[in-house]
Formats: structure tokens, C-alpha cells, sequence
């Protein structure tokens, strides 16, 4: 039992430390890091909780169940704090497909899997990010993330505060499966993965389903005073929680459990992972009700102990004890510290020179892997199903959700692992920043985020150097910013198993954003022809870990683009008074494949072209392709109707943000030059056709 | 080839079959376990050789996941 | 007018269902637990989308014998109108209340985007406020929705006149084609022999909120008025 | 028992595993076709009734779809 709970995975030995550095207050938040899920005031009494998680080691086994288990994985922790699973996020890391078979099988697995537990749960997936590198190549990662809606007064807690209180185990049985999962994700993938049959789990997301609507009616009666999912560590890791955060104790009979296979041992029964299970603890006296929505919904319902006030878990099997220890110590397991070295880095890097062909090149990055449309992946979720999605994946830089108190709720994860490996710092800030600047595109003002760190072994003092240095980068942002985190996750040993070597560092950042009650939003796609073409933000030579560097070269090294908090959080607000005063008619982040690839993107949505002249952009001294292809962060272009265009000028100026009035929407294909040279030219038609195609061309499907 | 969950694991599909449709209409039905099954129709000399073929392609084109289910190979006399 | 709309363990359009129709003129839904039964006190009976049973065995097979369902078997054979939407077309599909089978998409994959429908019946209780070849948009998302029949039923589905949608060429540039799952001529949605039971694969429920459609129509909203109008609560 | 779709409703699973995954590497493949198991576990007198038994339930639960499918009832000798 001490094994599951103290292990990495559970507890956090090697981290706890350091995440303290986080900032997570703000006015919002409910509940920060510490619950199931972070908590924020959406306003007028409503909620929205907010929640990551990763399956990565699972999920390189047997992708199909071990994505779709993770999915049902972060349905617990929202619908365990008593609030509803209303979208669902996937960020996701493979190797090469368009090369690598085992990574398209496990890339059409992993998404397949998604897309069956998802849909069956009727929950929508209305956003993500998907990233193809090497390194990934077998240790895929699959991070999925939730957000749930509710009313403040119904939120419950995963504590059990009444002795006397009943326990109760609700859902699915209790088999073998999954024993030893946690202290498995916390180890390197094994050799042979085969030896490892018994962290396999099925997936039952008819079970889940059931389970969301059964518990969410059995709030409505107020018998359920604690919840809490059933995740790593099983119960072993549950039980401590509630009562130790309850100030009480737990005792159990085993043999009340209901199992499915007649020989597990108490011991597996206490660490066992199956899905689709939640721990209820039930008023002493009334229970009735809640216990009765349970049965009609057919999900299995067992009393299996009571809340003590010894402080202990205490597990019997029948009459005997057979193992008594204070909730407080397994709750609370020591912190371990690890060394950490800096890498030594050469400072040599040369800017190649660019191929003459830049029209040649935006093409090549448009149709490339890493900056190519995602449709094959979102359309095989259903992105609609709960009739709340205003705008869905692949319509906009984010994604933006009706609440039921009329606000619009936007959402958007990114990562960079390329500028991570360069730049742990930078690339951590940097897809905080990134997924603020996609929230805003949309019009939503940035409120909180929840990250996910996902390192190699933290015992490798280089790769643990990674993990301070992005938590610090993350730090240092979001309190540069004002953005409380709220929540995350930590998974470390992602290595390849056969080379041994560790993942690209990769953290991701999931921010949520709130459009007020009748305010407008935008999407990214040019409107009207003749509307003028800002560009907003500067534009520095920061072409390390670029789209740019690897599609044309195979290399990623140079300087990783690092955000500056201050002047983004200038920009960005500046950005959302545009849209509120109406003068925007379209807003685009700056980001992967740089300002290049995004002008070529806002082309997309209504087929209209554009002529631009980069002439005045605001950009230090660089050579055109790094101007096109450099990946600053901080840049939006934003298209703006001509009579409004001295009022937005007007507002930019008094902002302090840097801009510049580079082109005019029209015609059908995409013009930059840049001082009367003409740099690019492209069809918005191929445009289009390549960036649609990318996956099913790697998969070798046919359009 | 048939592919199905490894014996210890679960069997969603096959439980709901049957307790939501069978268990009450046929009380002499006791379970219901669900596979999938796939007909290859190969050249080989015997059945012996196309059983042995069939297990290769099944292992090396990963036709099932050895981590998560389990493969049974026999010669074919069904009927197409 | 009173419409019951019929929850399965496992249904998810439910409630998207009861909103399109509580903001429908002349209508009352309410939602009615499969077991419980009473279906014949509603005058019309919406069988929503979702996975009803885990969608295990096949799509809508398990729902389709459920004791409501057998009570909907009644009230079809009354002529009280039935109106399946996704799952709940599998259902009837698969409860023999409509012909044919769902069988999975073609592509293998599911699949979640917005289409353009042709109205091709307009004397059914869902389409009566349309006009023949009026084109709709709404999205489908299913896995299973390929529509089947064996070739001679087909042409008498046809002459009959009982295709009530069509996948349809959008009006706007669509290169992808607009057939999202490999049916059988198109076939999005159909109706019985009598014209009270009809099925369809898109979902009318999320194209009624114009907020929610990326062209800001809201096409769905005519499928609702429509019923409320055959139901006598509208004019 | 083994569900299976009839030849004119296609199989498009079993098409795509053929031609996308088994035929460039195994030259002696010619054809995949793809159907579900159900295994049924039943108490009855002998294997034909306990055939029999099955081949009612199926029908009359609809387990398959005669439109579609084809439906093949055979006593299982295939370990559990
Ligand atoms: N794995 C995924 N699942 C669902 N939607 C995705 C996924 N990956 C990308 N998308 C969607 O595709 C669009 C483009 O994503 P991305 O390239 O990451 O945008 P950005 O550069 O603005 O971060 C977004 O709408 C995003 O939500
Ligand atoms: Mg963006």
C-alpha cells in the first residue's frame, strides 16, 4: 500500500517542492492545485472546474484502451468535485507517422480511443494539440484535460468529515487490472511490455456514462457529504485522502467489495486501478435516495465501511484486520531531492541560408506534419453533443463554450517541445503564452490554467534541470501576467525504451478564458475583401526549435522564441479592447510556422487572399525568411474594416503595443513582399489543399 | 483468427448483452462473452502452413494487440 | 401538445432534444425513463441520439427491445408520430419500425461535420413547414449511419416516395463530398410506409441555436415547428 | 455465433485491412473479411440443442440484423 501511494505518480515525491513556486490565487479561483480538479467563479453562482491528466504509459502499450481510459480517468476528477464534464481537451505526441508504422499505430489507436470513450460519455472533445517528433517515437504521450460546469452551492469535496458516515463503492468491479499501474507510470516503460499484462484496463465508457448521470442526480438529494475518484493507487491512495483531509478515519471490509475475479488478494483489491469506479461517502442516516438513483440507473452500489474518529484506515477482511495505518502518513509521504545540472550548450549556431523558393517553403510548412489541419483527428470526435460549442476545433484559435449564466467559456492547450529541449524556460513560458494569445484571439479574456509537465527520469540530474526550469518559466509567467494555476500534473520516466533516451521536455499549458454576458468574439478567418491587415507585436529573430528549422533543414537549434510577460499582458489586453469595440472583424495568433503560416491561415476560412507589405512590420534587423518564419511570441494579425481603422490605430497607440497596417484582404492567392520585393505568392486554393491533407497524406489515405 | 479480450479482463460488451437483452428473456443463458473475428483466405500448401501464416501476419501486423487481447488462429471450415 | 422525448441508459441528446423543443411554439417535452412507460398519454414520441446500451452489439440494438420501445411499436401502428434522431433512427432500424439497417461508416471512422440535407418528403410530421429540395444544414455525428437496403426494397423505398433526406451538394464550395458516410443514394433520413415514423441520421437539435451554427442559419428549427405544426399546437 | 455483413452491404473492414495492411506484405493473402463473435454459455442437454437454443435466441432478440448480416450458429469447441 505504501508502494501505490508513495509513488511518483500518486505523491508527487519529486516535485511537490518545487510546484509550491506556482502562482494560485487570484480572484476566481475556488479550489487551486491540492483537489481534483482547480475550481473557478464563472459568475452569477456558476462554477467551471478545470482538470489534466496524462496516460501516457498505458497508452504506448495498448493505445486504443489506454487513451480511452485516460479520458474516463479525467471525467472522474470533474464529476468527483459534483460538477458536470461538459468538453474535453487532447494534447497529444507521436513520433513520425508519415515514417514510423508503429507510431501510426499507435497515433490511429490513440485517437480512435478518444473518439469511442468521448462520444459514448457524451461529452464533446472541442479542442487540442497534436505534435510528430522522434523522440516520441515509443513513449507517445496522451494528455487529456476536462472541464466541468456547476453551481457553486453543490460543489463536494474528496473528504470524509462525519464519523459515522457511510462508504460506499459505486460503479464498475473490482478485478486485477491495473494492479501496480501507478508504481508502473512512475517507471521507465519495461523492455518487454508484454511482462506488464496486468496494467491493461478496459475500457467501459457505458459504465462512466451511467455513472456521470447517476451521481450527478444523486447530488440533487445532499446525502453525499465526500466523493472521490478511484484513480492511481486505487483505493489505497482514497481512502487516506478523504479522511486525512477530513480529519478522520476510514474502515473497510474487503470482502464487501464487489469482485469480479474470486481470488484477488486483499492487497490488489486495496491497489486496484479498474476504471469506472467512485468512492461516495453518504450521510449516515439518509443515503436512501442517493443509493436508490444508483440502482436505477443499473450501476452497482456496495456499503463497504463506515468514516471512524481513530484517524485510521483500517481494512478488515471479513472479522479480521489485516492492515491499520494513520491516514495522515500515507497521505503525506516525504519529499525526496534530486540533483540537476544545466546541459553544456554550444553558442556557435549559424543561420543557414534560406532557399530562394519562400512561396515553396510556406507551402512545405503548411502541408508539414506539425503545422498541417487536424481534422482527420477532431472529426472523428464528436465536438457538438451537448449543444454548447459556439466555436469547434479547426474553426478558431480556440475553443468557445456556452455556460449556462450566458458568459462564453474559452479553452485551447499548446506545448512546444522543440523550443522546450532548446530552452526548457522559454518553452515552458512560452506555450502559457500561447494558449493565452489563442484565448484572446477568440475574444475571451485569460482567467486560469492548469499545466502538465511531462519530463524523462528525475533522477537524471539534466533532465531534472528541465523540470525546475520549466516550472520556474511557467511561474515566472503566469505571475507576470496575473494567471493563477490552478491545477496540473506531473508525469516523469518518458523514455524510449530501447534507446533509453528521454522524451523531448514537454510541458503543456490548458488556459480557460471568459467572454462576458453580450460581448463579441471572433474567429481567425479574413472577412470582407478590402479590409486592412494589421500586424500587432514585434517580430524578433527567435527561429530555434521553428516549424521553419525543421521542415527546410532538419535541425532545431538557435534561439527558442521566449515570451515577455509584461508586454504581453499589454498586447493581449489590448487585443480583446479591439474585439470589444467592435473593430476587429478577425483575430489570428502568431505562432508555429510563424507570421507566415498565419496570414496563410486566415486566408482559409472564406477562401480570400491577401497583399501584404512588410515593409514597417515592427521586427528587428533579420534577412526575409526569418522575418516570414521567426516564431515571437506576442503577435496577432488582425483584420480591421477601413473606416475603423484610424479608431484601432488610435487604441493600439495609447496601448503602447507595437503594430503596423501591412496589407489588404482580397483576391485569390496570398502576396508578401517586402520593400516592393515580392517574397511569396500563393493560390489560397493550395493553401488549403496542403494544409487540409498533411495526416491522410503521412497515413497513405487518399484524400 | 478470433480476437478477444484476455480472459481476465473485462468484457463490457458482452456483460451489457447480457443483462440488458438476454439474462431476462432466456434464464438459460448464463454468459455472454464478445469477439471479433477475421477470415483470411490464404494460398498455402495445408492448413497447417496456412494457420502458421496466418499467426505471422496476425503477430507482425500487429493485427491485435498482444498487450490487451488474445489471438486464436484455426483453419477455416465455415462457410464463406 | 405533449411530446415525450425517451431516455436510454447510455442516451446524450436528450436534453439537447428537450431544449430544441421547450424553445419550439406549441410543444411540451418531457423526458420519460425507458422503463417507465405511459408513453401513450404523449401525443408524439422523439427517440433521441447517443449511445443507448453502450451502442454494444450494434447501434440502437439493445434499446430496440426495451419495453418503451414495444409501447412505441403500439403507438406507430396508431399513427401517433415518431421521430428517431441518430441513435434513435438505429433504433427504430433495428426495432423493424423502419426498414433497412445502419451499418458502419464507411470511411471506418466516426464522424462529427457539418452537411448539407435536401428535403426529398415534405408530407411527414418532421418536414411538413418545408418545401421539397429545400436545402438544410445541420451537423451528423455517428459511426454507425450507412444507411443499407437490399436492392429491391430500395426501389420501393424510392418510388414510394419514403427518402425524406438526402446528403446534398452544399451551396458553397465542398470538395470533400457531401455523402459523410457511404449511405446507400444518399439516404439521410426515411419514413414508414404510413408516414407517421420517420428516422433521420443528422441532428436537427443542434442547428436550431444560431449562435452554435458556423453560418449562423439555424435550419434545425423547421424539423420542431414542423412536428408542432403536424401536432396541431402551432399554427 | 458469428454475425457478418452479406455481400451486397459490403465490408469495408475488412476491405481496408486487406488492402491497406496485409496484401503489400503477404503475397499469399487474397482476401479479409471481417464479422463479430458472440459466445454464448448455455445449459441445455446436448451441443444440438444448446445450437438450437442459441439460433432462437438470435433471432428472436434480433442479435443480428437479417437485412444485413448473415448469422452462422456452430457449438463451440474453442477454449473459454
Ligand atoms: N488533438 C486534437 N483534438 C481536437 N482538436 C484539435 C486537436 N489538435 C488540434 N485541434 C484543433 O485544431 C485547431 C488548430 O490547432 P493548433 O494548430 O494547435 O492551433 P494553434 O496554432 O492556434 O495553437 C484548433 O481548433 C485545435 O483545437
Ligand atoms: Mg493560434
Amino acid at each position: 500500500m505504501i508502494d501505490a501511494e508513495w509513488s511518483e505518480h500518486c505523491s508527487y515525491k519529486s516535485s511537490k517542492a518545487l510546484l509550491k513556486t506556482l502562482p494560485t490565487s487570484g480572484s476566481r479561483v475556488l479550489l487551486g492545485p491540492g483537489y481534483d480538479a482547480g475550481v473557478l467563479d464563472a459568475g452569477d453562482g456558476c462554477v467551471v472546474s478545470l482538470h489534466i491528466e496524462s496516460h501516457n504509459h498505458p497508452s504506448a502499450v495498448d493505445p486504443y484502451g489506454g487513451a480511452a481510459t485516460g479520458i474516463g480517468g479525467v471525467l472522474r476528477d470533474i464529476l468527483s468535485i459534483g460538477t458536470r464534464p461538459i468538453a474535453l481537451i487532447d494534447v497529444l505526441r507521436f513520433g513520425n507517422i508519415g515514417e514510423s508504422q508503429r507510431s501510426q499505430w499507435l497515433f490511429r489507436n490513440v485517437v480512435r480511443g478518444i473518439a469511442d470513450y468521448g462520444n459514448c460519455v457524451g461529452v464533446p472533445t472541442v479542442a487540442g494539440e497534436v505534435e510528430f517528433d522522434e523522440s516520441f517515437e515509443r513513449n507517445c504521450l496522451v494528455d487529456v484535460a476536462c472541464v466541468g460546469v456547476g453551481r457553486r452551492r453543490d460543489l463536494v469535496l474528496a473528504q470524509a468529515k462525519n464519523p459515522g458516515d457511510i462508504v460506499v463503492m459505486a460503479g464498475g468491479s473490482t478485478g486485477r487490472d491495473g494492479v501496480r499501474g501507478a508504481t508502473f507510470a512512475s517507471k521507465s516503460l519495461a523492455r518487454d511490455a508484454d511482462s506488464e499484462r496486468s496494467s491493461v484496463q478496459v475500457p467501459d465508457p457505458f459504465m462512466k456514462k451511467l455513472l456521470i448521470d447517476s451521481i450527478l442526480d444523486a447530488l440533487e438529494t445532499g446525502e453525499v457529504k465526500g466523493m472521490k475518484d478511484l484513480g492511481g493507487g486505487g483505493l489505497s491512495s482514497a481512502l487516506p485522502e478523504i479522511a486525512s483531509k477530513g480529519g478522520t478515519g476510514v474502515e473497510l471490509d474487503i470482502r464487501r467489495l464487489s469482485l469480479r475475479e474470486p481470488d484477488v488478494t486483499p492487497l490488489e483489491a486495496m491497489i486496484s486501478e479498474s476504471q469506472e469506479r467512485m468512492l461516495l461517502v453518504l450521510d449516515r442516516v439518509r443515503h436512501k435516495k442517493a443509493l436508490s438513483i444508483l440502482r436505477k440507473y443499473g450501476v452497482p452500489a456496495t456499503i463497504i465501511g463506515h468514516v471512524t474518529d481513530d484517524g485510521d484506515i483500517t481494512v478488515k477482511d471479513g472479522a479480521d484486520v489485516v492492515a491499520r495505518l494513520p491516514a495522515d502518513f500515507l497521505a503525506n509521504p516525504p519529499l525526496i531531492p534530486r540533483d540537476s545540472r544545466a546541459p553544456v550548450r554550444q553558442s556557435d549556431w549559424v543561420e543557414p541560408e534560406s532557399p530562394p523558393d519562400l512561396s515553396k517553403v510556406l507551402l512545405s510548412l503548411l502541408s508539414s506534419l506539425n503545422v498541417g489541419g487536424r481534422r482527420w483527428i477532431y472529426e472523428q470526435y464528436d465536438h457538438e453533443v451537448g449543444v454548447r460549442t459556439v466555436l469547434k476545433p479547426g474553426q478558431a484559435d480556440a475553443a468557445l463554450l456556452k455556460l449556462p449564466n450566458g458568459r462564453l467559456l474559452a479553452v485551447k492547450a499548446d506545448g512546444n517541445s522543440a523550443a522546450s529541449a532548446l530552452d526548457p524556460y522559454s518553452g515552458a513560458s512560452g506555450c502559457v503564452a500561447e494558449a493565452c494569445r489563442n484565448v484572446v484571439s477568440v475574444g475571451a479574456e485569460p482567467v486560469a490554467m492548469v499545466d502538465h509537465l511531462q519530463f524523462g527520469d528525475p533522477g537524471d540530474a539534466r533532465v531534472y534541470w528541465g523540470f525546475e526550469e520549466a516550472v520556474r518559466g511557467v511561474a515566472d509567467y503566469c505571475r507576470g501576467v496575473g494567471i493563477p494555476v490552478v491545477g496540473g500534473k506531473v508525469s516523469f520516466y518518458n523514455e524510449d525504451q530501447l534507446t533509453g533516451r528521454p522524451i523531448k521536455p514537454t510541458p503543456i499549458a490548458l488556459v480557460a478564458g471568459l467572454v462576458d454576458k453580450d460581448e463579441r468574439f471572433v474567429g481567425p478567418a479574413l472577412k470582407g475583401r478590402g479590409d486592412r491587415i494589421v500586424l500587432i507585436g514585434k517580430t524578433s529573430m527567435e527561429l530555434g526549435g521553428s516549424a521553419y528549422h525543421s521542415t527546410v533543414f532538419g535541425v532545431q537549434n538557435g534561439v527558442a522564441p521566449r515570451p515577455s510577460p509584461q508586454e504581453d499582458r499589454r498586447t493581449n489586453s489590448a487585443v480583446l479592447r479591439l474585439i470589444r469595440a467592435g473593430l476587429a472583424e478577425s483575430v489570428h495568433d502568431c505562432s508555429k510556422g510563424g507570421m507566415a503560416v498565419a496570414l496563410a491561415e486566415t486566408c482559409m476560412g472564406r477562401s480570400i487572399g491577401a497583399e501584404v507589405e512588410l515593409q514597417g512590420a515592427p521586427a528587428t534587423r533579420m534577412g526575409p525568411a526569418s522575418l516570414l518564419f521567426s516564431e515571437s511570441h506576442g503577435r496577432y494579425i488582425v483584420s480591421v474594416r477601413k473606416p475603423n481603422l484610424s479608431k484601432a490605430g488610435g487604441l493600439l497607440a495609447r496601448a503602447r503595443v507595437p503594430y503596423a497596417v501591412v496589407g489588404t484582404a482580397g483576391g485569390r492567392s496570398l502576396r508578401i513582399s517586402l520593400r516592393g520585393r515580392r517574397l511569396v505568392d500563393v493560390d489560397v486554393a493550395k493553401i488549403i489543399e496542403g494544409k487540409e491533407s498533411s495526416i491522410s497524406r503521412a497515413l497513405g489515405e487518399e484524400q | 483468427m478470433i480476437i478477444s479480450n484476455k480472459a481476465a479482463a473485462k468484457d463490457p460488451e458482452g456483460d451489457v448483452i447480457y443483462q440488458d437483452l438476454v439474462k431476462s428473456r432466456f434464464s438459460q443463458a448464463e454468459s455472454v462473452r464478445v469477439g471479433k473475428l477475421l477470415r483470411f483466405k490464404v494460398k498455402a500448401a495445408g492448413s497447417l502452413e496456412a494457420q502458421r501464416l496466418v499467426q505471422t501476419m496476425c503477430d507482425e501486423l500487429r493485427i491485435y494487440n498482444p498487450a490487451a487481447h488474445q489471438c486464436h488462429v484455426s483453419p477455416g471450415r465455415l462457410s464463406e | 401538445m405533449n411530446v415525450a422525448v425517451v431516455r436510454f441508459p447510455g442516451s446524450n441528446c436528450d436534453l439537447d432534444v428537450v431544449k430544441a423543443l421547450e424553445g419550439t411554439k406549441g410543444v411540451r417535452p418531457k423526458l420519460v425513463w425507458h422503463e417507465h412507460g405511459g408513453l401513450d398519454r404523449f401525443d408524439a414520441v422523439v427517440l433521441p441520439g447517443g449511445f443507448s446500451f453502450g451502442d454494444y452489439l450494434r447501434a440502437g440494438a439493445i434499446a430496440a427491445r426495451s419495453r418503451s420501445v414495444g409501447e412505441v411499436r403500439r403507438l406507430a401502428d396508431r399513427g401517433v408520430p415518431i421521430f428517431g434522431v441518430c441513435n434513435g433512427f438505429q433504433t427504430l432500424v433495428e426495432a423493424g419500425l423502419l426498414p433497412g439497417s445502419l451499418l458502419r461508416n464507411s470511411g471506418l471512422r466516426f464522424v462529427c461535420r457539418w452537411v448539407t440535407l435536401r428535403v426529398e418528403n415534405n408530407r411527414t410530421p418532421v418536414t411538413g413547414r418545408c418545401s421539397k429540395g429545400d436545402l438544410l444544414r445541420m451537423p451528423v455525428a455517428h459511426g454507425e449511419g450507412r444507411f443499407f437496403l437490399p436492392s429491391a426494397e430500395l426501389d420501393s423505398l424510392k418510388k414510394d416516395g419514403r427518402v425524406v433526406f438526402r446528403y446534398a451538394q452544399s451551396t458553397e464550395r465542398d470538395g470533400r463530398g457531401c455523402n459523410p458516410n457511404g449511405s446507400l443514394d444518399g439516404i439521410a433520413g426515411i419514413c414508414n410506409k404510413e408516414g407517421n415514423v420517420v428516422g433521420m441520421m443528422p441532428h436537427p437539435e443542434r442547428a436550431v441555436d444560431s449562435l452554435l451554427d458556423p453560418e449562423g442559419r439555424s435550419d434545425g428549427s423547421v424539423i420542431f415547428q414542423s412536428l408542432a405544426s403536424a401536432l396541431g399546437g402551432a399554427s
